[in-house]
């Protein structure tokens, strides 16, 4: 396959086969630095302490938080949203940006994929432990009872159970298949023993032969094919959950596609924030370089315009409609007792991934940690936005109040930071961080020098 | 090398016989109208929107491949190209709507508007609507003139420096019609049912004439290789553009789905009262619609070889294309003319602005070579293939 | 009308009883033959018989003692109703209550009483928890100690045998309203002739009684007639919401102003306060006016009039307000009412001369229908205190009266009492005067015992007990019986005084005594037309001298304090009931504690916000900037700060009742000079409504009478609109059967709150607490929204009770994951309990913000142990009696909301059904439809086209609320019309 | 005594197995397998693999998740217990869209990914031989079957199809 030379190599240094197998290996062998123990220590705490907000809001009730009649969802469906747009990146790198044959994403599709599925983990705990009578959640499913009665299929909570167990399920499989040939290189490079079984078995047999490369590579595609739409649906239907209702400032047409970019920005901004950091502790440098960094960059700027355009789209409609709800609603987000975390979301989501338009901070690691992290508390806001200055406000100022978190609601969102950092500590432990297989599939176009190992 | 494109006499007296039987059709159709008028100028508003927004559709093709660097579209590229060089003709004809606003905009009639039409009245009056009409097809015309030149002077200088600066127009060109492609539909289009709004509008205008400007870059391609001409174009390139019609009528449906289910959902009458129209007076057409731009190339593009085989290809692109033609007919006229009317005003106007657009998109086509054979990624187009 | 029983007897005849067989087939009989499970929900109103067991379904029923011998009027899952009377000292309200399975477990007013109608107040109703309040005293006691009746009685009888016949036995009681209790004192007096008998009231108008010795020669309490006037003027008199009888005149208020049933004439009302009362709120014009100058205002308005009939009288120059009032008043003779509510003798007598000159005297101020309540004089009381002080007094019985708290009269009562060698208390709650006490005797609540009572002459109901005492208690009657040796119960006594005085063959139509009894008994009220009236007439008052020491405005910079009582609380009496507590005082909208309100300017020139915590007279009180109020103007509730009240209103708020001084011998509810400083703490009150104006929405949608008559839809022009545009994407449900609906007249309602304690009664809506309901917790079904608008100095005011709305569209049931909130086939928008998970989505999406959440294990019907949050004991046993069992108690994270009080509706269908009837319009009341003194609610079937309803819904003012929504309520709402002209204004 | 026996030729690039590959299908060597690190790419028309099938199993499987989410909620929704939401149609199309389209994928993700590991007959603790551990690192290896103990024969034509080394294996 050509590649032009005025094209900037994806994978810098020399490299051959044996070399990425090295180097991607390496960070799984050897004993586990004070960094890594120290991290998982810390995640494990805030998992704890997650834990423990998570009983205090079983046992004494939601009343722990600080939602009321007015405002009945807050921080909860807040981080459930903004974990469920960050677990966007991954799929979407992997499914959709296969579908446009973009090589940059090989080395990145396995973590960030890693990400999804910890970051849907995440989201997925709210909307369990956001019901009143958690014990009777099961209540949810369509399952055949004495007394008849199904579910709603209108709700779009009930959508969600379908869309969210769906994309983890999806993602998972999507995720392991890929894996499969990596494991088997991990196994490969194993002595005989306990661990070698364990990745034989976890490797599912894996040869590398031709035909199943073809199949896997047939399956791969059609199962991009198949998650691309899926990852559209999973935030299409969570901002079903607003844009159905006749709560202004939540129901606008705009909000599927609109829920969508917000996702894949945020999600991106997380790998950012995450991948800039391991590459550094893992030594990755090479696979992980500048020229990814300006790719997703750029992918951060399309999408965090597309949202951008999309506050200012429903600003300006919410006047044209001349409705007096919608015209408040958007004028209390602005100017009303939250409008410092609207100006926070506007400044985080809109401002500063503008910069990206300089190459020269597109291609910075560290002006684009400090903005991936920008637009990580940007979108957590613009969920809270979205939640809360609605609700606050709506259409009877009799019911009008205010709402701040309490100290259980704030512990569980760090408990789920302690969800997300263990499993992903773990993971860079126990599983190649890039695919190497593919990597080495784009290798000859995309290193700067390919070294061709002797005999 | 490449097989430059000749517009030959016979060609063009097709298209000027194309264009004077539209036009004669037109006539009559006007002739035979004259007593309401707004059916007229519904018309001329239909297809003067939908022929700019296909070209305008078509530079946004070429640029959003150059922001993303891609390199496989340099062997069609010429064509969306010389498609969107109908901007500035187009826009001659949107002007004409101007002239008509009287009988299509009801918020225009500044002297009996209700409250809610007062409200909007500092954004839909007669002139601020003409400013920013006026201003979009300027403004548009610059940036596809402006990118055509770019992309033609590679043809005699292999600078890298042309192609730098194609992306800076580029970047400009989507920074300017990400905002105006939702303005220009919400006021041409949208402000039609002036009571209505939908905040996703201007998108779903936007992809509905994406699709439409895919579906024509297929049948131009289509009709230039009966012609003799693109041959260099693969079954690779069939694949890719297959999939582009196939991707955007999927995320069209989706965009159309969100739009009505919303509405449905919640049952708002200053909502529903668009999809009520349409349903009560346009029942076959408003589901229709939905086969045909969603359905049709859904089943015919879903298996691998009917997008690398020219005919089915063609086929699903035709019929895309008069879909969508359908969908802006269902976006004007139910608020325009308020009932379904399809006569020869309608087939004269479709086929004289087709000749037009047809008319300018060969004479431009004809201008330049078929391929921009210095872009710095133009071999990749030819050494690359789609996954099985 | 409703058959009261008391007895099986009087409910089932012989020759009914076959009809129990037809009911037995009724579950069984249903029009489909395929009776599903899909009939669970229709049948979930009425088959959850046991519902208070229900709650707590996934626990073993702790306690469950069946009937050795079942009482033969109860019937297991049927509630009997007993007709009997409430009286608490001040306002009195023939009643029903409710008795399921032996346990009174609601109060409604009783139908058959003409000025009543069958509604009950929200004090009137919530007294119920009283009944099952765990502080009441339970056991005599002596100097602390635990004793025996026996002993008390023989101890008692013993000191009033060997009694100094030189000192004063001293009976306090609160007014005597009781012909037979009048008439047992008088024969107790009659035994110990030392003993004296006075009256003190709680809260005390003797000066209104005073005004009326002056003008009438007699200290009477006329009957006044709100709805014979046309122009009402009221003068900081709360006659809606505390004032004598708001019950009543609430219900003459309305009837006067509706504009229903074609009526097209609206009496007029307006409003001089210095505090904003809820009769102020409902005012057509409310002018502010500084508390000092009321006697100012009044004596120029006597003299403006005056000088009309041509009378020469001292000028006064009149404020311009006045000026205007006195034309339209003087236009108005004989059909307009000019009132007072303050305590004050020139000010009461200037109002019985205002309504002397305007003929009002025989229209709407009845005096020849004297009204036996508040007999108290305060110049008696003082006289008291002067006696007890001299000791002359050797014993004071204090009969379920309080003075210690009600008139401390800077510490003089206390002291006096302490001079008093021997005082006893009867009382049914705890009292702080009951801490002074050597006796402190346990009564029964008054759902416990006998009485009767005559407020009006001839008119005459009964008190009798709808439970066995709870504890051991004793009334105060058969106290008095016991020490003077009477033999019998009071009960008989009772019966006896009935047949020798109220008796009278033309009153029982021929029949015997005892026919006449138990009739009287059932429907608990008797009214002897030939006893209707006394006469009295005219002497005049010393007119002049009053109007010359009040010709002249006393205002200055002066701040004034005004003592009020609020609505839910009143006097404070009942203050130790959680429904009462935690209901919203209707114009702040503030529960669980008083404040110190303060007008906007006030608060703005002070810095102050509401929270502050600031010092009035070294009482320290949290401020509540009160649109309306006058100027330099405080106000504070009385009611509040009971030391000694029990569990709930110990501590609650800061007592106010030691600002009270005697003016001319009256109490007096006006300190004309306090000192007010700020402190630098806050304090978050308990608020339900945080933002005050409609934002210009059409919620509340209003027009004046003169735009109403010219077009009935003025001010409701936007639901034609709305009709216009009634698009929708799917057709709209049919209702075969039945289609309930509700409309709200809010030209009626009044905002009293009456409906919102009875929706809690009647739905077992928990009681929260002062904390969760700042976290705006709180859980009413029912709320009254009130809105401000224009000027703050002197705002309009509109209300709207919202309830489920019961929409056909509801945006909250297309979203309930679990199908736990659909709707019904017969238009309600129902909730499964069981089925809840607690998603609060249908909440977040219901536009009217009715649903309300189970933040916690308010009700005990969790099952995670200890982690109940319940401060006002309402999960206690004896409280959970209250517990109506049709309805099911909801468990923690559980949503709930209004129902229509669908277990009513099942109850009369099925009744119907047993009847082999139809079901009649009217039969079915919702609980607040019941209540309502206004009848500004109405429920019925949209689907029968002669329904009430289905007549209100053609009414022209009608309209959804938020109905641009599209979400088609089933409630419906009348336009509010107020009697201004729009352009002119008093002030 | 084996059952089979194998010969394995290795290269280090993938064009020289493709050159191999090609080398030894003109002399009609029949190839038993080839191994390989990464999806060498066109490798599958060399081989003249047949297209796979899982498309089609995709496909179908999305036809019957289609089929059943669609019509369980339609059987709920007008046939089980028809319930009126919020004044909606029992058969409220639009609504089930979602679901849906979410069981369709999910089926077809399902047939997607179990149809690969048992049509490859790869799946947790599958009996699969791995001739040379450096296939998943560097290796693009060639398998040939011994058929009737030729093995020297085949070893010496994969080194002239340039193998970088080769190997005799027996199973």
């Amino acid at each position: 396959m050509y590649v032009s030379p005025v094209r900037e190599p994806l994978i810098s240094g020399e490299k051959s086969y044996t070399k990425v197998t090295e180097d991607i290996y390496a960070p799984m062998t050897g004993k586990p630095g004070k960094l890594w123990f120290g991290g998982l220590t810390l995640a494990l705490i805030a998992l704890g302490f997650g834990l423990f907000s998570i009983f205090i809001t079983v046992w004494d009730g939601i009343g722990t938080w600080g939602l009321d009649r007015t405002i009945g969802w807050g921080w909860g469906i807040t981080n459930f949203v903004w974990w469920v747009g960050i677990g966007h990146a991954g799929t979407f790198i992997s499914a959709i940006l296969l579908l446009f044959r973009q090589k940059w994403r090989t080395s990145i599709n396995r973590s960030a994929e890693a990400m999804t599925i910890f970051a849907v983990m995440c989201a997925g705990l709210f909307p369990l432990i956001h019901m009143g009578r958690l014990p009777l959640g099961f209540f949810i499913f369509p399952y055949p009872n004495t007394r008849d009665v199904w579910v709603n299929f209108n709700s779009p909570l009930l959508w969600d159970v379908f869309a969210i167990s769906t994309y983890l399920t999806v993602s998972l499989l999507f995720w392991y298949m890929g894996l499969i040939p990596d494991i088997g290189t991990i196994r490969d490079r194993l002595k005989e023993g306990i661990k070698k079984k364990i990745y034989w078995f976890l490797s599912f047999g894996w040869t590398g032969s031709a035909r199943h490369w073809a199949r896997h590579e047939s399956m791969s595609l059609i199962l991009a094919g198949l998650a691309a739409p899926l990852v559209l649906s999973v935030h299409t239907i969570v901002s079903f959950d607003f844009a159905t209702s006749v709560i202004p400032g939540w129901h606008t047409t705009i909000f599927p596609p609109y829920f969508v970019s917000g996702a894949v920005f945020s999600g991106f901004a997380m790998v950012l924030t995450l991948m800039i950091i391991t590459r550094k502790a893992i030594n990755l440098e090479d696979y992980i370089t500048k020229s990814h960094l300006e790719s997703m960059n750029k992918i951060i700027i399309a999408t965090g315009s597309i949202v951008g355009i999309a506050y200012i789209t429903e600003l300006f409609i919410a006047w044209y409609s001349g409705v007096v709800y919608e015209q408040y609603a958007f004028v209390n987000r602005a100017f009303g007792p939250y409008w410092w975390a609207y100006w926070i979301m506007m400044t985080c989501n809109v401002i500063t991934p503008q910069l990206f338009w300089f190459k020269k901070i597109r291609r910075s690691f560290a002006a684009t940690f400090v903005i991936s992290i920008f637009v990580n508390i940007g979108m957590w806001f613009e969920r809270f936005v979205i939640i809360v200055t609605s609700l606050h406000r709506d259409f009877l100022p009799s019911s009008w109040s205010m709402y701040s978190p309490t100290w259980v609601e704030v512990g569980i969102y760090i408990g789920t930071f302690g969800l997300f950092f263990t499993l992903f500590f773990l993971f860079i432990r126990f599983f190649p961080v890039i695919a190497i297989a593919e990597v080495k599939s784009v290798l000859k176009t995309s290193t700067e020098k390919f070294i061709k190992k002797g005999k | 090398m490449y097989k430059s494109f000749e517009f030959s006499k016979k060609i063009k007296s097709f298209l000027i016989a194309m264009m004077v039987i539209g036009a004669v059709l037109a006539v009559a159709g006007v002739a035979m109208n004259l007593d309401h008028t707004h059916r007229i100028w519904a018309n001329v508003l239909l297809n003067g929107f939908f022929f700019i927004a296909i070209a305008m559709s078509a530079g946004f093709f070429v640029i959003v491949h150059v922001l993303g660097e891609s390199g496989w579209h340099t062997a069609v590229q010429r064509i969306p190209e010389a498609m969107s060089m109908y901007v500035p003709v187009g826009g001659v004809l949107m002007l004409l709507v101007l002239v008509g606003m009287h009988d299509i905009y009801h918020w225009s009639h500044t002297e009996h508007l209700d409250e809610i039409l007062q409200g909007k009245a500092p954004y839909l009056n007669p002139i601020f609507f003409s400013i920013r009409t006026v201003a979009y097809i300027v403004i548009w015309s610059l940036l596809v003139i402006w990118f055509r030149k770019t992309s033609l002077k590679t043809d005699s200088n292999d600078d890298i420096r042309l192609f730098n600066k194609q992306r800076t127009i580029a970047g400009i060109f989507i920074v300017i019609f990400a905002v105006t492609s939702s303005t220009s539909a919400w006021d041409w289009i949208m402000s039609i049912d002036s009571h209505w709004f939908s905040t996703l509008f201007g998108w779903y205008m936007f992809i509905s004439t994406f699709v439409s400007a895919v579906a024509i870059i297929i049948v131009l391609l289509f009709v230039l290789k009966r012609m003799g001409y693109m041959e260099h174009v693969n079954d690779e390139h069939l694949h890719d553009l297959g999939k582009y019609l196939f991707g955007f009528s999927i995320f069209w449906a989706y965009l159309w789905v969100s739009q009505y289910l919303l509405i449905w959902y919640s049952n708002i009458p200053e909502e529903t009262i668009y999809y009520v129209k349409r349903i009560q007076d346009f029942e076959a057409l408003f589901y229709g619609n939905v086969i045909i731009n969603f359905l049709a190339p859904f089943l015919i593009l879903m298996a691998r070889g009917t997008k690398r085989r020219l005919n089915w290809l063609i086929a699903a692109a035709a019929i895309v294309f008069i879909g969508h033609w359908i969908d802006v007919y269902l976006a004007i006229m139910p608020g325009a003319i308020g009932h379904a009317e399809f006569g020869i005003l309608e087939i004269g106007m479709t086929v004289l602005v087709a000749g037009i657009f047809l008319y300018v998109f060969f004479t431009n086509f004809a201008k330049a070579p078929v391929v921009p054979e210095n872009h710095p990624f133009f071999k990749e187009s030819f050494d690359y293939d789609n996954i099985r | 009308m409703k058959e009261y029983w008391r007895s099986l007897e009087d409910l089932l005849p012989a020759e009914e009883a076959p009809q129990e067989k037809k009911s037995s087939v009724v579950l069984s009989d249903t029009d489909s033959s395929k009776n599903t499970r899909r009939d669970f929900l229709k049948y979930f109103g009425f088959s959850i018989a046991s519902a208070a067991v229900l709650a707590g379904c996934e626990r073993p029923v702790k306690k469950a003692i069946p009937y050795l011998i079942q009482p033969e009027e109860v019937k297991p899952g049927t509630a009997n109703y007993y007709a009997s009377t409430f009286y608490d000292g001040a306002e009195m309200v023939p009643i029903l209550v409710k008795v399921r399975d032996g346990r009174p477990i609601k109060i409604e007013g009783n139908d058959l009483c003409q000025m009543t109608g069958g509604s009950a107040s929200a004090r009137v109703q919530a007294s119920l928890l009283n009944l099952y309040d765990e502080s009441r005293p339970a056991q005599p006691t002596l100097d602390g100690n635990p004793i025996r009746w026996e002993d008390v009685d023989a101890q008692l009888t013993e000191t009033l045998t060997n009694w100094d016949a030189s000192k004063e036995f001293v009976i306090v009681t609160s007014s005597v309203i009781s012909p037979s209790t009048k008439k047992l004192i008088a024969d107790f007096i009659a035994k110990y002739p030392f003993v004296v008998h006075e009256t003190f009231d709680a809260y005390s108008y003797s000066a209104l009684r005073e005004a009326y010795k002056q003008g009438f020669g007699e200290a009477i309490l006329p009957s006044f007639r709100f709805d014979k006037a046309k122009l009402v003027v009221g003068f900081n008199a709360d006659f809606l919401g505390t004032w004598l009888q708001p019950t009543v005149f609430g219900r003459q208020y309305a009837a006067a102003r509706k504009l229903t049933g074609g009526q097209r004439e609206m009496m007029r009302h307006i409003q001089f306060e210095p505090i904003m009362t809820l009769t102020g709120s409902n005012a057509d014009e409310r002018v502010p006016m500084p508390a000092v100058d009321e006697a100012y205002y009044l004596a120029a308005l006597y003299s403006e009039l005056a000088q009309k009939v041509g009378l020469s009288v001292p000028a006064v120059k009149a404020p311009e307000a006045i000026a205007k009032v006195a034309d339209e008043l003087a236009a108005a003779k004989g059909q307009s009412l000019v009132v007072s509510g303050t305590n004050n003798i020139d000010i009461q007598t200037l109002v019985v001369e205002i309504n002397h000159l305007l003929q009002n005297i025989g229209q709407t101020v009845l005096v020849d229908q004297p009204v036996n309540l508040y007999q108290g004089n305060d110049k008696a009381y003082e006289a008291l205190l002067t006696r007890m002080e001299s000791d002359k007094v050797g014993a004071v019985l204090f009969w379920e009266t309080n003075p210690v708290y009600h008139a401390p009269l800077q510490g003089r009562t206390e002291e006096a009492i302490k001079k008093v060698p021997l005082r006893i208390a009867v009382q049914s709650q705890q009292t702080e005067t009951a801490l002074f006490c050597n006796y402190q005797l346990p009564a029964p609540h008054f759902l416990e015992r006998w009485d009767d009572t005559e407020l009006v002459k001839g008119v005459y109901t009964l008190m009798q007990p709808a439970i066995r005492p709870l504890f051991k208690t004793r009334t105060a009657q058969e106290n008095l019986m016991a020490w003077a040796g009477f033999d019998g119960t009071y009960y008989d006594y009772l019966k006896l005084f009935w047949k020798e005085n109220i008796y009278t063959a033309e009153l029982a139509k021929g029949k015997q005594f005892e026919t006449f009894w138990k009739v009287s008994l059932r429907d608990g009220i008797v009214a002897d037309a030939g006893k209707a009236s006394e006469s009295v007439s005219y002497i005049g008052a010393d007119v002049a001298s009053v109007l010359k020491v009040n010709s002249t405005s006393q205002s200055g910079n002066d701040l004034e304090l005004v003592l009020y009582q609020n609505v839910p609380v009143g006097d404070g009496t009942l203050a130790n009931n959680p429904w009462l507590q935690e209901l919203p005082e209707p114009v702040s909208r503030v529960c669980w504690d008083n404040y110190v309100s303060v007008s906007p300017a006030f608060a703005a020139l002070r810095g102050w916000t509401q929270g502050d915590v600031v010092e009035v007279n070294g009482v320290e009180l949290p401020v509540l900037v009160q649109p309306g109020q006058g100027r330099n103007t405080l106000a504070v509730a009385v009611g509040y700060g009971r030391s000694n009240a029990g569990r709930v209103a110990s501590d609650l708020g800061q007592n106010v009742y030691p600002f009270v001084t005697l003016n001319n011998g009256h109490r007096s509810y006006l300190v004309p000079k306090v000192e007010a400083t700020a402190t630098s703490s806050t304090y978050e009150l308990a608020a339900t409504q945080s933002h005050h104006s409609m934002e210009g929405r059409a919620l509340v949608r209003e027009t004046t009478i003169a735009e109403y008559l010219e077009n009935p839809a003025s001010g409701n022009e936007m639901h034609e609109k709305v009709e216009k545009l009634h698009t929708s994407l799917y057709h709209e449900h049919e209702y075969k059967g039945h289609h309930w609906g509700m409309v709200i007249d809010l030209n009626s309602c009044i905002g009293c709150n009456a409906c919102v304690v009875a929706c809690s009664a009647e739905n077992n809506v928990p009681v929260v607490g002062r904390n969760e309901v700042r976290r705006s917790h709180e859980m009413h079904w029912i709320r009254l929204d009130r809105y401000y608008s224009g000027d703050t100095d002197n705002p309009e005011v509109v209300r709207q009770p919202v309830m489920c709305q019961h929409c056909d569209n509801a945006p909250c049931e297309n979203v309930c994951p679990v199908a736990a909130t659909n709707h019904s086939s017969e238009g309600i928008n129902q909730m499964a309990y069981n089925r809840c998970i607690g998603t609060r989505y249908c909440n977040n999406n219901c536009p009217y913000k009715v649903r309300r959440f189970n933040w916690y294990d308010y009700t005990g019907a969790d099952t995670i142990p200890n982690n109940r949050v319940d401060v006002a004991g309402m999960t206690l046993d004896l409280k959970r009696m209250v517990l109506n069992p049709d309805v099911t108690v909801r468990a923690k994270g559980v949503i709930e909301k209004c129902s229509m009080c669908i277990q009513r509706i099942q109850d009369k269908k099925l009744t119907a059904k047993k009847d082999g009837r139809q079901l009649a319009d009217g039969e079915i009341k919702t609980a607040c439809q019941q209540t309502c003194p206004t009848d500004a609610i109405t429920f019925g079937d949209m689907n029968d086209p002669n329904s009430k309803v289905s007549q209100l819904l053609k009414d022209a003012r009608q309209y959804g609320l938020l109905e641009e929504l599209h979400t088609l309520p089933s409630v419906v709402y009348l336009s509010k019309v107020r009697n201004k002209d729009k352009n002119k204004t008093l002030s | 005594m084996a059952e089979k026996a194998f010969v394995s030729g290795y290269y280090l690039d993938d064009k020289d197995l493709v050159d191999g590959i090609k080398a030894l299908q003109e002399k009609n060597i029949e190839i038993a397998d080839v191994r390989t690190p990464f999806p060498v790419h066109g490798l599958d028309k060399v081989l003249k693999m047949r297209r796979s099938r899982l498309p089609r199993a995709g496909f179908i499987a999305g036809v019957v998740g289609a089929a059943i989410g669609f019509g369980f909620q339609a059987w709920v929704f007008t046939e089980a217990w028809p319930l009126n939401f919020g004044g909606k149609p029992y058969l409220s199309v639009p609504s089930f869209i979602p679901v849906t389209f979410e069981l369709t994928v999910l089926m077809a993700a399902f047939a997607l990914v179990f149809g690969f590991l048992i049509s490859s007959k790869l799946g947790p603790g599958a009996d699969t031989i791995i001739f040379d551990e450096e296939v998943t690192n560097d290796r693009f290896q060639i398998l040939l079957e011994v058929k009737g103990g030729n093995s020297e024969a085949l070893q010496s034509e994969l080194q002239a199809a340039g193998a970088e080394g080769v190997k005799h294996h027996e199973v």
